[in-house]
């Protein structure tokens, strides 16, 4: 990976960080530092692992064969409630990304217009349960909704005219990647939809870890700070790293990608420093989930999913 | 000369077997070692300190099994009626191909290199396109299905009518018979036990290719499969011990084909299941 | 089979009506070709040969280059109706000139023209998925005989041949011998007018191969001969008869062509003019046989 | 007739081709039939009004290949070297197997129903689970591959080996061959050729094989293969003609191991190949 | 193999020391088991019989349900050294009697006791994918003699064969008689003190027989004879023929069994005194052999 272009003294510790999805622009800060050689600086050697599906990340973090995993706020109460200790240290992006997605041409303006249309998820159960709320919200009972698991077909599953719209694409992915070409697509983020808002991508590690040897993780946080503002500053170098990093991603779309992200990466309040995880936010979001049977376990006990202790200026 | 004489002896009592019990008997080797291996598996799963997640053990799995038994069979009928059909498709389109391309040698010279080829096209490739012609049916994974199932039985009937001894078609010429006849009179008969292994290792293939159809085409049905269940189970939440009861049907459900196969042999080739145990 | 023009005979319901029918006859062709495919074969008519084999040579490329000469330079001839029997040395090509005759191979130099031949191969290539009973009706099935009549007919030919009992039987639950006698019913059975026999009668013991002798010569004898006016002599059938045992040969023959060794070629052509039923202990039976015989030994030694 | 004696000489021809001039001149009609076919597919992307990202014209991919060329070259070399591998290991692994299988029956009917059903395991199952034992590296990948190869190797061998004329043991062992002389002089050139269709078989399942572990397993390299390269272009979206592209990249790799394999035989199996030709 | 205590003998330079070397001789066991496998044969010593054939019978089981009964309350004894030829009508089981005497099948009932035995089968079963060099030497390549040596020896007997120059042929290259000759050749290679030959010389022609008969006959001539004393007696080679023409077991055979029909049963034993070499147009083999025919002739018919 990118990691081995700077040569890593000899005290750099090594520290595998699983992507939840191939290198994307949602990554750029993360390359950036490492392309800038800003977890070297605190001793880390930073190595990006690729995932073959969606919750290998927090499987093999809690296994210990990766020091941290990105995922999504979901998964990670998801993998609490089975009892993996592991804790969400700081959001990469501080909304949801899913989102409901239409093409153009189905003429489709509002959620309330998809009653009975044909609508193709991912067939995560979370996402299903997304969609139900946002159709109620939208006063159409889910029944009237004809749901369809296309994997992660998502956008050809549109082209192919066989759906109405997708929920589970992201507005600063695929809706981008339609927009460039011309489908002319109807976005509606999930949160804007009536679902409790949430930090899509995570940066999870092992709780003991959290508990044990903070200092890394602390170095961590302010190195991807770092790489977080040379993106701000360049976004067409970060986009660069992107495509280096991933030859099959297209480097139009990562910068576009980027751009579009970078809003989303900040805290709503700007006193909040990078990576910041709303505990309000994350208590509505477990109650939701546990509400709607995605959880077995009630989320308010316990110790919180998340702890904002590493992020840069707290904790201590 | 121990070892001659009791293997001997062995391909005799296989050749030999026929009653139902004695099958049965036949079996009891591959269930004593399954149970030792699924101890030996429970013991690592609970004393190794993997987790469950990554790995859940024997009894998980079958609680599992036992809690989710709706959902599951559910979900096999519809994989095994897939399955099926598709290496019915398979074995039709498969053997004809097979049949011409050993009839037609500009045929063999001209579609065999693309038929192997196509082997190698990812189904998630043409899996959309599949279904922008058929929809969310089942026919797009019957076509996936048999796309991936069809090669073997192609590649060993071929061969199987190439094997033939060469006389044969000297002395069926001699008595006149065309081209057609000599094939059916002599090629074909000599074909089809290879025919065969080729079907047997088709509907192995066949469950892999269900798992690829049903996890590459979109599906609109509560219960879409087996595959779809498991790679569910496997790629959200944490339901993997769900996944691993899933694949345990599946693998029964593959051991049970092909000991069906087998039996179709006794019956389709007696010469040969009988030639078998012909020896001392 | 109907493209080719030559329906094999479908023997009524006499089995024993082995040398075709009327039908057959009707389509007499006025010349041969060289070179002939079975598939356009026309029999031979009246007195031209029912084979005609003009100085043929024929050469095998072994695969380790070696070339072996099987027949060099031979030149045979049979009329219809005639017996022609081919004695010679092992390896001397025999089979190679069936194979010939029957067009299975084509020579290297040289023309053959022949009737429409079936042959009975050295190695009787029995279907292993068929009982003797449908290996031996297998011409007539290919000849779309339905299978009730074409076994009904084969059945028949089994009671002469001593297999009674064994219609049933898998090839691989035969003996040696009853092998080569459903081989040999097979070939009477495909109703062509010319017959290669290749050692027809090897596996057989002397009193089994004595009783298939006389077989043989009676039914040929009771077909018309070669005197008989040409238009019936088209019903005729020809044999040419391999045989390593000189004796069967000289009881059978109408004429015994002996080949030298390898390279094979025709050493001596005795005509054998000794009434039918002949006798092995017949004196001129002995001495064509030692005439023979001499004429094989005749030759460097091994 | 005419059927009949074409078909003899065609087969005579296709034995007799062993000059390199005329090996080409025997893919000639796999070629003029993919330029059709190439041709077929331009019209119906161009003019049928499917859209490039369901099905790319093949200008398009052609583009797509050549503009990419650097990085579906890397990603080959990386499945290239996977697939041989796995292979190579699927075949060690499986004749072995085959072998054991034939000579022990008791082994048959322990192993056989397992080996069976291992081929219902669905690999995305047992990815993590691999990757837990041995990492990121290729292993993991090679295992995989291997475990999809291998049975059709293993069925072709063992239905060969048991294909042998029964009468060839019984003369060995009047000549005092031992159990495994019986194997080695008759029962294993004898099953050669079944065995080599078992390995073109598993060549092209072996290609599956690597889309799947490369799909299925994480990877920290940059550039992780074709199969990574083709899911990571389709899922995300508009860029199906690179996935195409290395498709095609994909299906010329098949084709070439396949006629290599072919080649194996005629040097493996001359007898065989030889009396193919033998006929007429 | 070197399990088996058995090892067959590897003989020495000379290529036709057929009858194996002093180190068989010296392990000589007292009595012989019943049904033995040829795993823990032991051969015969001094004068007890190296064939012991009691009161067999054997019934086929076809697949049909249909039963066939091969052979019928058979004794037959071979001393050490003999040639014991068997002559019957085809299919009245004398295969069957080899496969039992070397222990490839068990008898219904009677008692088999055979030393150890080699079988020269009625089909020849070249392997298709060695040279006829390496069928010949199959044998001693068992016997885990080097392949060179191994090949000289069989080379050597090839010529003695009239096979010289086929030795890289492969069977499908050879004509039937030479594959028959390869086979003969691999069986006396083997080394066994037992040879089973099925019909060795069917596919020959009568000139390349006589010769095979000749020097089977020169070369068991040369060997000890059951008149010697016991020790030797272990080094000479018993022959049991299988063989379906009556002169040529006169020819060749200390003593001659004749089996009557399906079932078989032994209808007549004749001892030949005749010196060798026998001519056949000796009035004595002559005599002989019409008793055998006539022995063979009785039974009911065909
Ligand atoms: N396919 C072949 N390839 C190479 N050589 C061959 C082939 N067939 C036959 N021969 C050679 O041609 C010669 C004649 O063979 P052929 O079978 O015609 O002899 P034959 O007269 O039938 O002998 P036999 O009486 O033993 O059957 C033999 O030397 C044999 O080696
Ligand atoms: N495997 C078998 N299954 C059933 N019947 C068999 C089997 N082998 C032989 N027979 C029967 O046993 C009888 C004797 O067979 P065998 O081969 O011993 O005869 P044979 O004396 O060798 O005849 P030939 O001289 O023709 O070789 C035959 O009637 C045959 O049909
Ligand atoms: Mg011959
Ligand atoms: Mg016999």
């Amino acid at each position: 990976g990118s990691a081995q272009n700077v040569v890593s003294p000899p005290s750099a510790k090594r520290f595998t960080v699983m992507l939840d999805w191939f290198p994307n622009a949602d990554h750029a800060p993360l390359y950036a530092a490492i392309a800038h050689g800003y977890f070297r600086a605190v001793g880390l050697d930073v190595e990006p692992v690729v995932p073959a599906e969606t919750a290998e990340p927090l499987k093999l973090l809690a296994a210990g064969k990766v020091d941290m995993a990105i995922s999504y706020e979901p998964e990670v109460l998801l993998a609490r409630d089975e009892g993996l200790k592991v804790v969400s240290i700081g959001a990469l992006v501080q909304r949801p990304l899913t989102s409901i997605i239409a093409l153009g041409e189905q003429r489709i303006s509002s959620v309330a217009q998809l009653a009975g249309k044909t609508v193709g998820t991912a067939g995560i159960p979370y996402q299903t349960a997304m969609l139900h709320t946002t159709l109620q919200h939208a006063g159409v009972s889910p029944a009237r909704v004809k749901e369809v698991n296309v994997g992660f077909n998502l956008v050809p599953a549109m082209l192919s005219g066989k759906v109405a719209a997708t929920l589970g694409g992201y507005w600063n992915y695929e809706a981008v990647q339609l927009r460039l070409m011309h489908k002319h697509p109807l976005v509606i983020p999930v949160n804007e939809a009536g679902v409790p808002t949430y930090d899509e991508l995570v940066l999870v590690v092992r709780e003991n870890e959290a508990r044990a040897d903070g200092q890394d993780l602390r170095a961590f946080m302010q190195a991807l700070t770092r790489g977080e503002h040379a993106v701000r500053a360049a976004p067409a170098a970060a986009a660069k790293l992107i495509v280096k990093a991933n030859p099959s991603a297209e480097e139009r779309l990562q910068l576009e990608s980027i751009e579009q992200t970078l809003p989303a990466a900040q805290p709503a309040d700007a006193s909040d420093p990078y990576g910041w995880q709303e505990p309000t936010a994350w208590a509505t979001f477990a109650n939701w989930m546990y509400s709607h049977g995605l959880l077995v376990h009630n989320p308010n006990g316990g110790l919180p999913p998340f702890t904002n202790e590493f992020l840069p200026g707290q904790g201590i | 000369m121990n070892a001659a004489r009791d293997a001997f002896a062995g391909r005799d009592a296989f050749a030999g077997r026929d009653a139902f019990a004695g099958r049965v008997r036949a079996f009891l080797p591959a269930m004593l070692l399954a149970g030792a291996l699924a101890g030996a598996w429970e013991l690592y799963a609970d004393f190794s300190g993997v987790q469950q997640d990554l790995l859940p053990a024997p009894h998980a799995v079958a609680s599992a099994l036992w809690s989710n038994g709706g959902s599951v069979w559910r979900n096999f009928t519809v994989t095994a009626e897939q399955v099926l059909l598709g290496l019915a498709l398979a074995l039709a389109c498969g053997s004809a191909l097979a049949i011409a391309i050993h009839l037609f040698p500009l045929l063999r010279r001209a579609v065999y290199p693309l038929a192997v080829g196509s082997q190698a096209v990812p189904i998630p490739v043409i899996g959309v396109l599949l279904v922008f012609w058929w929809g969310f049916g089942i026919f797009p994974k019957l076509v996936v299905i048999a796309l991936i199932c069809f090669f073997p039985i192609v590649v060993s009937t071929v061969d199987g009518l190439a094997a033939v001894d060469p006389e044969q078609p000297k002395l069926l010429r001699t008595l006149d018979a065309s081209r057609w006849q000599a094939f059916r009179f002599a090629e074909l008969p000599a074909a089809l036990p290879a025919a065969l292994s080729g079907a047997r290792i088709a509907l192995a293939v066949g469950v892999i290719g269900a798992f690829i159809a049903e996890t590459s085409t979109p599906s609109s049905a509560a219960y879409s499969g087996l595959g779809r269940e498991i790679i569910d189970n496997i790629s959200s939440g944490f339901q993997t011990p769900r996944a691993y009861a899933a694949t345990v049907v599946l693998f029964a459900f593959a051991v049970a084909c092909f000991y069906a196969l087998a039996l179709a042999e006794r019956v389709l080739v007696p010469w040969h299941a009988r030639r078998r145990g012909a020896t001392a | 089979m109907a493209s080719t023009g030559y329906p094999p005979t479908q023997p009524g319901a006499d089995p024993l009506n082995l040398w075709g029918n009327a039908r057959e006859g009707s389509e007499v062709p006025t010349e041969l070709q060289s070179r002939p495919q079975p598939a356009d074969r026309r029999r031979a008519s009246g007195d031209a040969p029912a084979v005609a084999v003009e100085r043929v040579s024929r050469t095998y490329h072994g695969e380790g280059g070696t070339t072996v000469r099987a027949l060099a330079d031979v030149s045979l001839h049979a009329t219809g109706g005639e017996l022609l029997a081919v004695v010679g040395p092992s390896g001397c090509g025999k089979s190679t000139l069936l194979e010939l005759i029957c067009g299975l191979q084509q020579p290297d130099s040289g023309r053959v023209a022949c009737a429409p031949a079936v042959l009975m191969p050295q190695r009787d290539l029995l279907l292993p998925w068929l009982s003797a009973l449908d290996n031996a009706a297998l011409a007539l099935r290919i000849a779309r005989v339905p299978r009730a009549r074409a076994r009904a007919q084969a059945s028949a030919l089994f009671d002469e041949l001593g297999l009674d009992g064994f219609q049933q039987a898998r090839p691989h639950e035969l003996s040696g011998g009853m092998r080569q006698r459903v081989a040999f019913a097979r070939t009477l059975l495909s109703g062509k007018s010319l017959l290669c026999l290749d050692e027809p009668f090897g596996a057989l013991d002397a009193i089994t191969r004595g009783e298939m002798q006389e077989w043989l010569a009676r039914t040929l004898a009771a077909q018309p001969r070669t005197t008989r006016p040409t238009a019936s002599t088209a019903l005729s059938r020809t044999v040419v008869l391999v045989t390593h045992d000189v004796e069967e040969a000289i009881l059978l023959a109408d004429r015994v062509a002996v080949l030298s060794r390898r390279p094979g070629r025709v050493v001596a052509e005795l005509a054998v003019e000794i009434a039918h039923p002949r006798s092995r202990t017949d004196p001129e039976v002995l001495a064509l046989r030692e005439r023979a015989l001499s004429a094989l030994g005749a030759g460097e030694p091994l």
